[in-house]
């Protein structure tokens, strides 16, 4: 490597004024990129890795004064120096951008072609250039097959395709860099899969650099051939990805690895954790279940969602669906967005009206209405994906963990207790929801939900909102109280590996309808051989 | 393709049956709002000293006044339905001619107000999101101030006193110009806080990173993304801002005595003359339901994902 | 001009030119044809004048009629030219003035005349004719110039009455129905009305007074504003009344000339006169309550330095004010220690009384006589309405107090009547029901002798007084600011725009200037 | 005690700012003054006298009005008036938008669409027009004016609510006590209503110096509160036709009124940036 690398970062530094204060946000990273490879930046939120990347575009947050210090040269240009005029001429034409949050990151009111166009009009194509490159992008990311795309709004597009167009967009104008800031995260699995396919074939195709932001090393591994660690601003370790998986030299790193679910080779009964590594245990292996007693079974079950307005039909979220939970043993249930496992467990709880079939918890017929006994709602809890949303932001955790014995007046036991149960200190009981981190909360909803001890509890998509760290400490917390209560437990998510991890039985949900899955064969050929997620056109 | 349409059309139909029915509200609510005003036209004459009891009973009789409320109000509502709003009492012309005369000023007053209105309501803004840091922004703040702290009303008396009485630069009774400045000022000013606030919040969104990633202007920004995004909620106000100009028309009227349907109102209302407020009442409240319904009609083409 | 000087005048009872020409030294005397005057001098209700409701003020340019009231507060002949009064004051003989056309080239005869008050007597319901007329057993054209009119009993005050009995032409348009152009003989033609905007009028050139009139348009401005003083000092208008707090400013300014009109408005605190409520159902209180009103003060209140002492319906100079009666006035200095000492001698602890008190939006007197009665130890209830509000309520007799105020009328008697049991609506008065005094107003409308009259109006007066019917507060006369240019444009007793002996038809305006 | 939290909670977040300790500074003033105002008050401000419309003097340091009253006094009389009247009228718009569409929205979609087509029709009538006739039906007074207003600003009130109740209704939280087996009181007394009170608060801050300014131009238009009461809007009212002889008594109330009225935006600004969420400015 004789040529100069396309991206040198030099003890880059970037601090944010907020009304708090200054906080360094990163404190000296240096790396090099080379034109045509990939680069990867791996972190926890807050670890500074977005920072890193957008400082590199010269994009802050709006309204939050940004200071960067240190060296940034982008093909040589000193990317520090620039007027923002200049910064304007290199930002989409040179180096193209993809977001987390492919919803959000396209203007709603504008058709996506436009969208794309415009990026190629800004790019420097003139007027015909740019509309016959729209279609040639459309195609080149895979979406020439769906009819009148470009004249299509986002929020008619899924969320893959959705990405598919701000990667179209982010190539309009031909850049040399592509920074590519979780663009995966928000995505179900299978999808997410696709967008890297998809993202690995432009890399190789285009030739050019990919800085790639992920907080998932086994993304990050199927792509990048460099890797960098970060946390807390600082760069913990970097190297070739090889030597990253392989030869972690950190415990961060180590962790990071060990806790993520289906990288850690045979499945064990808890993850790893930072604090595992550095006292040196290691989780037992997986011991076999025996499964209890059917706690809560579902027969025939159809939900249909009545249509808005008077004359719009409304359209079936389940067909037909039966399924066991037995005591002391996990089912997973698998799927995209939409295709109905929610609905599933929400019409378990009751939030949803069943139209037909039946739902049966502990031999007792429940209410179709959705209408529930105080015993039945003591049978059958729920943990919703968002912690932080699923605890009214203005009473403490206190008052969030008492609320069910209040509701169904009973002695009142001691917050310490329920907080011990779930690993929290005590004395987060008398803080508000806000100033506690998404695991906590999410440890904290679990404490409430088993308040009553239910024999049965519905976790859905708990962990998706957390990083992988404190994932693996509310998972882990999970499969003690689960050991200890004997508990019933239907695992709802679209993350294949994890549900692989925690479950011992899988199903898959596809437009309302169960597939029923054996847990010895791998899922990922399930997959291959019926697609469970079938992007709908 | 079908489906889409009749998507698209349902809602719009909804919407159109909803206004009919505030409209019918509306007519029906304007009898009966005007009958709960103890007094009548015959006290409007015995006020002139010129009337014996005896002669004030003949006289409701003679205008249909002491009958039931049942028979008046069918009568009147024969009559609205053919578009006929009848005479006015007071002065026996028909109502629409006096609509005629009042609507015209105070249309032109609405309307100029709103011009006034949208453009530094909107324009303010705007460039107040272009250059972050100029001028502007304090502009932006000092109306946004100017009108919640100065009531159209009091500011109106003083400009009579000071530009018509000491300075002499405008007819003191029938100017125009500046009751439109004054309105237009203060729908600005609402216009504009509403605004900013909401472009500085779409400037957080993530499609204006994208814009930005994109290499796009700063111009360019502002007008194909931050501005669309926050005008939905302007468009979704319209309606209330119509509806508030034609309030401060009214009071506007009244301070620089102009001949609109405020002085006409009010006119109506100590006149008694029950025909031409419920009239006023009706034209008002339909053209704000009109302007409600468009709001949303523009509102669903402005926002695709409305009604979806 | 002074206040004193003002008083002066009026009280000398004549001179009203000095009043009417003011001051200024008129720099082009002779009169000279064209020109455009606009007005803003009250407001018009209806194209039908026969019913008409208090458009006196702007109607009279464009019809006529019989009797006009002269600066002086008498009618003169207007379209009669002379008349005879019977012996027992029962038939009047109209001569009727000849070479009379009206705007449609007609001429006006006596048959006209007869056809407008037979059509007022059929199908007018309100105003003050319809009393008059009540009267009348019949009415007959002998000849084209000459109208009897014969009437059962004897009705004094006929000719100020008559003074507003239009006359149109029978062809107006809506004649048997609502008329919606009046046609008439005036200076002016009536020629576009839009409500709550303007009615114009162009020269009439056939108009029987020769050479007049001299302007060629008329324009009165209709809209109702509040404040109307402003648009004459920028010249938006060229006449219109002005508030008694800016007279003194418009006296200063060259642009502007000031008059009075010499009839004047008083104020009055009326007490519920029908039906009787505790405490004012004592006579003794509502003396009291005269007692304690700073009645000096509230006169400077209501009128400033231009106010008028009266304790009477009419202001001295006024034939029927009596010097002696003023004199006797025992309200002159507020007294309150009197006052608590009446109500302790009556046993009457005010503390115990909620006052029910009725007023105006706009009044200015029910503040300070609300405190008033507070000073004196009663709660006091004020409620505002507006100007058909308080008439409805007035006419409810479930109050105790109101202080109003009540405008210039062309006789006596139309003050007079409104304290009579049956009277047109008397609720301002509190409604009495005193048969006595229908008597004596009876008495006085029927005497055919000036002096004799005069004194059944005092007794009746006197009798109003002693037993504290209401209380009067004082007079105040009206200002109108004429803009230099206009010439030779007069206010009189009344606010009418058009009379004998001036008004519009005499106007002229300085052209050029 | 929820309100308390949800108040503490609003401060927390509503960082006071300069500006937000004008407006308490100002909003503090006024309610001093309200409340210890015949104390302060160097004459007594019903006191008529024959010095009428006379300029700023030792003896009246703001003037006298037309009826000879003491400008300085009436304005301080004025103050409790005014904010009584303000509060009052707002507090009806309270309870009759907040009431009527609480209730409509417990007893189903049915009353939900009768009562808020109500508030439209409400909302439809340009507000002045609307209290105008409404004033005129009953007796006149500042009940009356208070009622009017609150009627045609009930619609403010009752379209917050809705947002406020479908805004909380649609949070997991509220799903997640309802898994928990909470009844629908509780969940609406113990989640739902603290929302709407903080939303119902900031609102009627924002609703009550609009009463007030409302009350002068009712006044203006001879439909306010009886001629004696020293209300801002009433002097305001009867001082307009003195403009000339005494500026002073049309420009003192004048300015009160603006500065009162701009200390409360200041504060319903704060306050809504406070317990709206979604305004909070958030800090990457």
């Amino acid at each position: 490597m004789t040529l100069p690398a396309l991206l040198q970062l030099r003890d880059l530094t970037v601090t944010i004024r907020t009304s708090n204060g200054t906080i360094p946000v990163v404190r000296g990273v240096s790396f090099d990129l080379f034109a045509g490879r990939t680069l990867a930046i791996v972190g926890e939120s807050g670890s500074g890795k977005t920072m890193t990347a957008m400082s590199v575009l010269g994009l802050g947050p709006p309204g939050t004064p940004m200071t960067l210090g240190g060296e940034a040269r982008f093909d040589g240009l000193d990317v520090m120096r620039m007027s923002e005029n200049e910064m304007r001429a290199l930002r989409g034409s040179r180096i193209g951008a993809v977001f987390q949050d492919p919803a959000g990151s396209l203007n709603p009111l504008m058709p996506v072609g436009e969208q794309i166009r415009e990026a190629a009009r800004a790019a420097g194509s003139d007027r015909s250039v740019a509309r016959t490159k729209v279609s040639a992008l459309l195609d080149e990311v895979g979406l020439a097959h769906l009819p009148g795309i470009a004249g299509r709004y986002p929020h008619e597009l899924s969320g893959g395709q959705q990405q598919r167009c701000m990667i179209a967009l982010a190539l309009a104008g031909d850049p040399d860099l592509l920074v590519a800031d979780e663009p995966t995260t928000a995505l179900d699995s299978d999808v997410a899969d696709q967008i890297i396919a998809l993202l690995a074939t432009l890399q190789t195709r285009r030739r050019m650099a990919l800085l790639f932001i992920s907080h998932d090393l086994g993304v990050v591994s199927r792509l990048a051939q460099d890797i960098i660690v970060m946390r807390d601003g600082q760069v913990i370790e970097a190297g070739s990805t090889r030597q990253i998986l392989v030869n972690p030299q950190e415990d961060y790193t180590k962790a990071l690895i060990a806790c993520t679910p289906g990288t850690g080779g045979r499945p064990r009964a808890r993850l790893m954790t930072l604090d595992m590594i550095r006292s040196g245990a290691v989780p037992g292996p997986k011991r076999p279940v025996v499964p209890g007693p059917v706690v809560a079974s579902v027969r025939d079950l159809t939900v249909r969602y009545p249509g808005r307005g008077l004359f719009r039909p409304g359209h079936p979220a389940l067909q037909g669906v039966s399924l066991d939970l037995h005591a002391g043993t996990s089912l997973g249930l698998v799927g995209a967005s939409g295709s109905g496992k929610s609905t599933l467990g929400r019409a378990l709880v009751g939030l949803v009206a069943t139209q037909s079939g039946e739902i049966r918890v502990n031999d007792q017929l429940l209410h179709r209405n959705g209408h529930r006994l105080a015993s039945d709602r003591r049978q059958v809890q729920y943990v919703f994906q968002d912690a932080s949303g699923a605890l009214n932001p203005r009473r403490t955790i206190g008052q969030s963990l008492l609320e069910p014995q209040r509701i169904h007046r009973v002695p009142l036991g001691t917050t310490d207790q329920m907080l011990a149960e779930v690993g929290l200190p005590a004395d987060i009981a008398e803080r508000f929801p806000a100033e506690l981190s998404g695991g906590q909360l999410q440890r904290v909803t679990i404490a409430r939900a088993l308040a009553l001890r239910p024999a049965c509890l519905i976790c859905d998509e708990i962990t998706s909102a957390l990083d992988v760290s404190s994932q693996a400490l509310v998972l882990n917390v999970l499969s003690d109280l689960q050991e200890r209560l004997k508990l019933a437990i239907l695992f709802i998510s679209h993350d294949r590996a994890l549900v692989e991890h925690f479950c011992d039985k899988v199903l898959i949900m596809t437009d309302g309808r169960l597939a029923d899955v054996d847990l010895r064969r791998p899922v990922a050929d399930v997959s291959s051989s019926a697609p469970i997620v079938a992007e709908p056109a | 393709m079908n489906d889409r349409l009749i998507q698209t059309l349902l809602p719009i139909g909804a919407d159109i049956l909803r206004s009919l029915m505030i409209a019918a509200g509306i007519v029906v609510f304007s009898f009966f709002l005007i009958r709960m005003i103890p007094g009548d036209i015959v006290d409007v004459m015995g006020i002139q000293g010129t009337l014996t009891y005896g002669q004030q009973d003949a006289m409701r009789e003679s205008l249909r006044l002491n009958e039931g409320w049942w028979s008046q109000f069918t009568a009147w509502l024969g009559m609205v339905a053919g578009g006929d709003f009848g005479v006015s009492l007071r002065y026996g012309t028909p109502i629409l001619d006096l609509l005629r005369v009042a609507l015209a000023p105070t249309l032109i007053l609405g309307a100029s107000a709103l011009g006034i209105g949208l453009t530094l309501g909107v324009g303010l803004p705007v460039l107040a999101c272009v250059f972050p840091k100029s001028i502007f922004v304090a502009l932006v703040q000092f109306i946004t101030l100017w009108s919640i702290v100065v009531p159209t009303f009091s500011i109106g008396i003083l400009c009579v006193i000071v530009f018509a009485v000491w300075l002499g630069w405008i007819p003191a009774i029938g100017n125009m110009v500046v009751p439109a400045v004054i309105l237009g000022m203060d729908t600005a000013g609402t216009l504009a806080k509403m605004l900013h606030e909401d472009m500085v919040d779409t400037e957080r969104a993530a499609f204006v990173r994208t814009a930005r990633a994109k290499g796009l202007s700063r111009w360019q920004i502002v007008l194909r993304h931050i501005l669309p995004n926050a005008l939905t909620v302007v468009v979704a106000l319209f309606g209330i801002l119509l509806a508030g100009a034609l309030t401060g028309a009214i009071t506007m009227e009244v301070v620089f005595g102009l001949p609109g349907l405020g002085t006409l109102t009010l006119q109506a209302i100590q006149g008694r003359d029950y025909p031409v407020v419920q009239a006023v009442v009706i034209w008002l409240g339909l053209t704000v339901v009109l302007a409600n319904l468009i709001s949303d009609l523009v509102q669903r083409s402005l926002d695709p994902r409305i009604g979806r | 001009m002074q206040r004193r000087e003002f008083l002066t005048t009026l009280a000398a009872g004549t001179a009203m030119a000095t009043i009417l020409n003011g001051g200024g030294a008129i720099a082009q005397s002779t009169p000279s044809h064209g020109g455009t005057m606009r007005l803003s001098w009250g407001t018009l209700d209806t194209a039908d004048f026969h019913r008409h409701t208090g458009s006196i003020n702007l109607t009279h340019p464009f019809v006529e009629t019989l009797t006009s009231i002269s600066a002086d507060g008498q009618p003169r002949g207007m379209l009669a030219e002379s008349w005879e009064i019977s012996e027992d004051g029962k038939t009047y003989t109209f001569a009727i003035r000849q070479g009379v056309t009206f705007h449609d080239g007609r001429t006006m005869t006596a048959g006209d005349v007869l056809a407008n008050f037979e059509r007022i007597k059929r199908e007018v319901q309100g105003g003050w004719l319809t009393s008059a007329l009540a009267d009348v057993e019949e009415m007959s054209a002998p000849d084209d110039a000459t109208f009897v009119v014969r009437l059962l009993t004897p009705f004094a005050p006929f000719l100020n009455v008559i003074a507003e009995a239009w006359i149109l032409s029978p062809d107006s348009p809506g004649w048997n129905g609502q008329i919606t152009k009046a046609i008439g003989t005036g200076p002016f033609t009536f020629d576009t009305w839009t409500p709550q905007l303007e009615l114009r009028g162009k020269r009439f050139d056939g108009y029987w007074m020769a050479e007049k009139p001299y302007l060629d348009e008329i324009i009165f401005d209709v809209r109702e504003v509040a404040d109307t003083s402003l648009a004459l000092r920028a010249g938006d208008f060229h006449a219109s009344s002005i508030p008694l707090s800016q007279v003194s400013e418009f006296e200063a300014n060259p642009d502007v000339e000031v008059m009075f009109r010499t009839d004047t408005s008083w104020s009055f605190v009326s007490f519920n006169n029908r039906v009787a409520r505790p405490p004012f159902d004592n006579v003794r209180v509502r003396e009291a309550v005269a007692h304690a009103l700073d009645i000096p003060t509230l006169r400077t209140i209501v009128a400033g330095q231009y106010a008028v002492a009266s304790n009477q319906m009419v202001v001295p100079g006024n034939f029927y004010f009596d010097e002696a009666m003023s004199e006797a006035d025992p309200h002159k200095a507020p007294d309150m220690d009197r006052a608590k000492a009446i109500l302790a001698e009556e046993g009457i602890n005010p503390g115990d009384f909620m006052l029910e008190m009725v007023s105006t939006q706009n009044d200015r007197l029910a503040g300070p006589v609300s405190q008033t009665l507070q000073q004196l130890g009663f709660r006091v209830n004020n409620r505002a309405y507006d100007d058909l509000g308080y008439q409805r309520r007035l006419s409810e007799y479930d109050w105790d107090v109101f202080p109003g105020s009540s405008g210039p009328r062309n006789d006596v008697f139309l003050r007079f009547v409104r304290f009579m049991s049956d009277g047109p609506n008397p609720g301002l008065w509190g409604g009495p029901q005193d048969p006595e005094l229908d008597r004596m107003i009876n008495a006085a409308v029927a005497s055919v002798d000036a002096d004799e009259r005069r004194q059944h109006y005092l007794d009746a007066w006197q009798r109003i007084s002693d037993r504290y019917y209401t209380i009067v507060i004082g007079h105040s006369p009206a200002a109108y600011g004429i803009r230099s240019e206009v010439r030779d444009f007069t206010v009189a007793f009344n606010t009418s725009t058009h009379r004998v002996d001036g008004g519009l038809a005499e106007t002229w305006m300085i052209t050029g200037a | 005690m929820t309100v308390s939290v949800a108040y503490v909670v609003a401060v927390r977040r509503s960082r006071i700012s300069p500006l937000t300790a004008t407006g308490i500074a100002i909003v503090g003033t006024m309610i001093g003054v309200a409340l210890l105002g015949p104390l302060l008050s160097p004459h007594d401000p019903y006191q008529f006298s024959v010095r009428m419309n006379e300029g700023p003097s030792i003896d009246h340091w703001l003037g006298t009005d037309d009826q000879g009253h003491d400008v300085l006094s009436r304005l301080i009389a004025g103050t409790r008036l005014s904010l009584m009247f303000g509060a009052g009228a707002a507090l009806i718009a309270l309870g009759i938008g907040a009431a009527l569409s609480l209730m409509a929205l417990s007893l189903g979609r049915i009353v939900e669409t009768g009562v808020f087509s109500m508030f439209d029709l409400i909302r439809a009538l340009p507000g002045i027009l609307f209290a105008l006739a409404f004033v005129a039906a009953f007796e006149p007074g500042a009940f009356s004016v208070m009622l009017a207003l609150g009627v045609s600003f009930s619609p403010m009130f009752a379209m917050i609510t809705r947002a406020t109740w479908r805004q909380q209704m649609a949070r997991p939280y509220v799903a997640a006590a309802q898994v928990l087996g909470a009844s629908r009181l509780r969940i609406t007394i113990v989640h739902v209503l603290p929302n709407i009170i903080g939303a119902l608060i900031t609102q009627f801050a924002i609703i009550l110096p609009r009463c007030i300014v409302l009350e002068s131009v009712m006044s203006f238009l001879g439909l306010g509160v009886s001629p004696e009461t020293p209300t801002w809007g009433r002097m305001i009212a009867n001082a307009t036709q003195y403009t000339e002889a005494a500026p002073h008594a049309v420009l003192a109330p004048i300015i009160a009124l603006s500065v009162a009225t701009f200390g409360m935006a200041l504060i319903g600004d704060a306050l809504r940036r406070g317990f709206d969420p979604d305004r909070r400015r958030i800090a990457l």
